[in-house]
């Protein structure tokens, strides 16, 4: 565990140990190769991979972006390469990057799961895996995943067993209960939550009648849906021991905060570096300061500590004064 | 648009000048040698929000000269209301620049240049660069009204021959910038175009019909704007050199003609007859 | 139905015929008088009153409000002085409403639900009774009644059978399947929904390590969660026939008409009157001049127009075209 | 705080002038004549946001005189910014005046008005009041530093006296204002008080320690600021007279000792010995 001179910002998921608690949102960074002339990637924790699906994806029709009141509505339908094009010609340019890598695995059946975290995570550049289970199945009516607790345990427990890196489960808070469907991963295996991905939702164009996105519906994140995330973190911090990575409209130091006082033991940042690339390490830079200013030593010292029922995460208890 | 290595970053960039040259219509010079240094015509740049709230915005990069760059836009919204706000001497955070500019490597001899309104921001490089290697432009400048037909006394300037047009008629011809161009007896080698979406639609029906190749410079809503997320894309043929070389399928697993390109990345110039969209 | 000069904006729900669509948010509008002097009540469709429970509520502990991106978090704890102080000393005064009175009834158990309605349907000045559902059952472990479809749909037969008058009931989105909860609260006899109640979400004070609301959770409103409320209209319309009461962030005549080619056959305004209280206003005249500007007579001719799967409301069948 | 009858409305003002008194401290002049007849000490305002966006902003109502009135405010955020961007002669709409001032019927001869940065903008009407009648005041102004202390001189004129005190020591009493007032040895008949929260807990001990009754003007996020929403209440005495009237319980059913009050409406002065917060 890397120790940052003035206070130590690392944080353990799983095996995955990170110097640093920022980890950029899956399809919001590309590779980490898209910012690496306006951020020095040392100064990241990681990069979450847009997510890979076993076939190549052309993605959804235009437009696939809306803006909205503090918020972007988002639509590209998983466009990616497939996942043997991503080993053969992208996954080996990943060792080049100062950060950790965390690939983010997409699908459509419990097999296409298994199937693509297993190649995934047979790679060496590949520090950790991320499922995002946001999308729906096909083999049952198109319903999400992350909506269904049983689903959610089918999968994650079939993944579990394919790696022994450290397997993240990304939640979506389109759910009645997240905290039930966080409850189902930990116990089905996963070492850390990303907590949480898009809102669904929708814009109209009222001059043509049509919703805005090329998709109709779309996923809502930026700074608009933070209360909503924040929430989610506290429910799911609540309910679990494993460590948390919270994400939804963080772009300041305070935002982060609200994450890390929740309950987070990580965070994520995807929206505000279509705002500002130097985000990351303004808020590393602001959590040290934070720290500092206050006499604590450690960002762990701080998880969970607005968040009254909190009970986790289990590598930290020896630490919660 | 031949694949440009980005020399992208982010410059803190002092402003030196502020002009309304119409209301709503600002130009603001910076101060950005580095910028200038590897800046092409066609590219633009990423506006940091001054606040720090909501997505940066992506502006044509309008003059690039020595020490000094320059943008220029329409207020239309919180983003460049915010931007208008800004005075000389404070500072503007601007990453770029970024994207494939225009292709003048054929260096074609008579060039056409269309412009609609704000479109008139990306085409002042490609102009002067025409004129650097002797080539001639006509401008064809279109906007709603007289007062919003900005500068173009600067493309004169640079030797471009002006012919305008204005929605209401208020100044040279009455109608769209299209039309003016589709009558033109001169036909040029090469047609380029920047403006709001219909009209680039018409500008490439017309470069069809007089057979020449036009490249477009799109405006798409942008998120990430340095080719991260894949949400400003546009339909392109697959056999375009600008087509991305990874496979991709339709969800019914066949393999369509056209791919996706993302408008911030292989854009914002594509070749009018390869888009599919 | 009243028709306005120039075109046609009246909305039947059920046996409530309103002149115009515009209905003030319970919980924002007080009981009308409030506003009384910043805009004549006529020109507005109906307040729905603050929610009446059947025992008075001291509410929350403070601070109740806190302001987040583009939205508004809030926990009043419904704050009411009880069904029997409302009745006789607050119920009298409506009759001098230039503009519809809706009920709004909050409870506990599905007693609380038919007593309050009850007693409140029996009176003359209010016109229709609206059941907010995203309160907990008190019986059933807290779970709130809007997020369980059996739940939903035995309130709202038992409360069906109380009152000829308009039955509204208000769905919170905060639920994996927000349409399967509006086909019950339909087929036990809702003449109309209301779509949606806030978004749940939290903030914290990162100088204090507290949440920041007394209740900690509170519910969002505003523009922010506007994407997801256009969504949850778009998705029942789809769903459901009868008319629905499109709310959550409408602001501006644009964001009203998002919401009606969604599917809503009248929308509510809640938060925006604390910005402007001529919000409403400015909305009615900006929808007149948008029909007109399109050469359409009547508002109801563009409800669902940008729902590709609208299914809804039948008293609309004829007219589309 | 004898619950008026609100007279509100929604004016649309003229900016007559504007001052910054120190950095981001904003006077702003406004042609309010309806506003002004209606306006009581203590008596507060919606500015309506001119762009549309967020919540309006609560402000006391400064001076109100003849055809204008002003407010006075500290840019600590979006929607103060955007007042603070007015320039004369545009329009600002507000509605009010709203809530329930200050009680000077009584006529107290000697008045301490205490005044912690920002507050000051609501005790110079009272004051005002106090001179008409033919009452003291002396004035306890207290801020973070010397240029903060905005204004000061307009209480002179109005025959206030001044203590002054500042956090830093760079002018008058260094120290809390709130100290400064505890060391008086003239025990005045009276305290009101507007200014940040501790500060007016700190004053109701003051002057409960002097056995002088006070009224403070409290702050508190507001919503609707019209009384329509509860969700800036207090908790007051189920005894006092700006207790709302009909029955309130816990949720266990019991009758609490404190019930809840609207800053917006039944306050936002509230007399210090009746606060239950
Ligand atoms: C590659 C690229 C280069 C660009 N170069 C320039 C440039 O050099 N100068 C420039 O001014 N703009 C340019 N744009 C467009 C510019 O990025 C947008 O206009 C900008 O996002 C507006 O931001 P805003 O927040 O002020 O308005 P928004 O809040 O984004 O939009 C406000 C409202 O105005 C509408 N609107 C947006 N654009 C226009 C328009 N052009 N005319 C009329 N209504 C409109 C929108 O639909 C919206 O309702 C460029 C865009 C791209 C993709
Ligand atoms: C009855 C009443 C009367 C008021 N009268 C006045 C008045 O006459 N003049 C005036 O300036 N304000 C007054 N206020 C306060 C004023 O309404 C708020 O300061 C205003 O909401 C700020 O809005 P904003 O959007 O600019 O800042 P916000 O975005 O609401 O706040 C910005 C940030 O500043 C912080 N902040 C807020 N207020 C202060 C403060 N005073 N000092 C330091 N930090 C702060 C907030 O915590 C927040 O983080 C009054 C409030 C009430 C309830
Ligand atoms: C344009 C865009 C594309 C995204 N693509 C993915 C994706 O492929 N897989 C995934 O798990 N999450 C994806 N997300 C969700 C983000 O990773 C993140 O969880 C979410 O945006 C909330 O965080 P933010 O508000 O900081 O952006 C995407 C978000 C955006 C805005
Ligand atoms: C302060 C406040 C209090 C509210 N109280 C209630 C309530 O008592 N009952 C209810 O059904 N909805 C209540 N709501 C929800 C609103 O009626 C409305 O459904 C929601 O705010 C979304 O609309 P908006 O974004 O226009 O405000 C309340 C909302 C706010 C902001
Ligand atoms: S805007 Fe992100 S790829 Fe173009
Ligand atoms: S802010 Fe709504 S009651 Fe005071």
């Amino acid at each position: 565990m890397t120790v940052r001179a003035g206070a130590d910002l690392s944080v353990a998921l799983g095996r995955l140990h990170l110097p640093l608690p920022t980890i950029m949102g899956s399809g919001c960074y590309g590779s980490g190769e898209e910012y690496a002339s306006f951020i020095d990637l040392e100064n990241i924790g990681a990069v979450v991979l847009k997510s890979v699906t076993r076939m190549p994806r052309l993605g959804n029709p235009t437009p696939r972006l809306v803006q909205t009141p503090s918020g972007l509505l988002n639509a590209i339908g998983l466009q990616n390469p497939g996942v043997e094009w991503y080993l053969e010609h992208e996954v080996g340019k990943f060792s080049e990057r100062p950060c950790a890598i965390i690939g983010s695995v997409a699908g459509f059946s419990v097999d296409d799961y298994a199937y693509v975290t297993q190649r995934l995570a047979a790679r060496d550049e590949i520090d950790a895996i991320e499922i995002n289970i946001s999308c729906p199945n096909v083999a049952s009516d198109g319903e999400t995943f992350a909506c269904d607790p049983k689903l959610t345990s089918r999968v994650v427990t079939l993944v579990r067993d394919l790696t022994d890196k450290t397997l993240i489960v990304k939640l979506s808070p389109n759910v009645t209960d997240i905290a039930g469907i966080a409850r189902e991963a930990e116990a089905a295996g996963a070492d850390a939550l990303a907590v949480i991905n898009t809102v669904r939702g929708m814009a109209i164009d009222v001059d043509v009648w049509q919703p805005r996105l090329g998709n109709r519906t779309g996923g809502l994140s930026g700074p608009a849906i933070r209360p909503i995330a924040v929430l989610a973190v506290y429910e799911v911090a609540c309910a679990v021991k494993i460590p948390i990575i919270g994400q939804g409209g963080i772009e300041t130091t305070t935002d982060a905060l609200e994450f890390f006082l929740a309950g987070a033991s990580a965070i994520s940042i995807g929206t505000a570096n279509f705002t500002d690339p130097r985000v990351p390490l303004q808020i590393a830079h602001g959590l040290e300061r934070y720290l500092l200013g206050r006499k604590l030593n450690a960002l762990r010292d701080i998880v969970g500590k607005a968040n009254h029922g909190f009970s986790g995460p289990h590598q930290y208890e020896g630490d919660q004064g | 648009m031949p694949p440009d290595q980005s020399q992208a970053s982010v410059h803190r960039a002092a402003i030196t000048d502020r002009t309304e040259l119409a209301k709503g219509v600002i130009l603001l010079g910076i101060h950005a040698p580095e910028l200038v240094r590897v800046t092409k015509p066609g590219h633009f740049l990423l506006a940091i929000p001054p606040s720090g709230e909501r997505c940066a915005t992506a502006l044509g990069i309008y003059e690039a000269q020595a020490e000094r760059a320059s943008i220029l836009f329409f207020v239309c919204g919180s983003r460049t209301r915010e931007l208008a706000d800004l005075a000389v001497s404070e500072y503007l955070e601007v990453a770029g620049p970024l994207g494939n500019g225009f292709d003048l490597s054929g260096q074609p001899k008579n060039v056409a240049i269309v412009a609609g309104g704000v479109g008139i921001a990306s085409v002042l490089l490609p102009a002067q660069r025409v004129a650097e290697y002797g080539g001639r432009v006509q401008l064809y400048y279109g906007a709603r009204t007289q007062a919003l037909l900005v500068d173009a006394e600067k493309f004169e300037r640079y030797g471009c021959v002006l012919n305008l047009a204005t929605d209401d008629g208020s100044s040279g011809f009455d109608g769209y910038v299209t039309e003016l161009l589709a009558q033109t007896e001169e036909v040029p080698d090469l047609i380029l175009a920047c403006g709001p979406t219909p009209m680039l639609h018409a500008a490439a029906k017309v470069a069809s019909r007089m057979r020449v190749r036009a490249q477009l410079s799109l405006e798409e809503t942008f998120a990430c704007g340095v080719g991260a997320c894949w949400g400003c894309v546009v339909p392109i043929s697959r056999a375009s050199a600008q087509a991305p070389r990874f496979p991709m399928l339709s969800t019914d697993g066949s393999r369509s003609d056209s791919v996706y390109a993302r408008v911030c990345k292989e854009g914002p110039v594509f070749w009018a007859d390869e888009l599919r969209w």
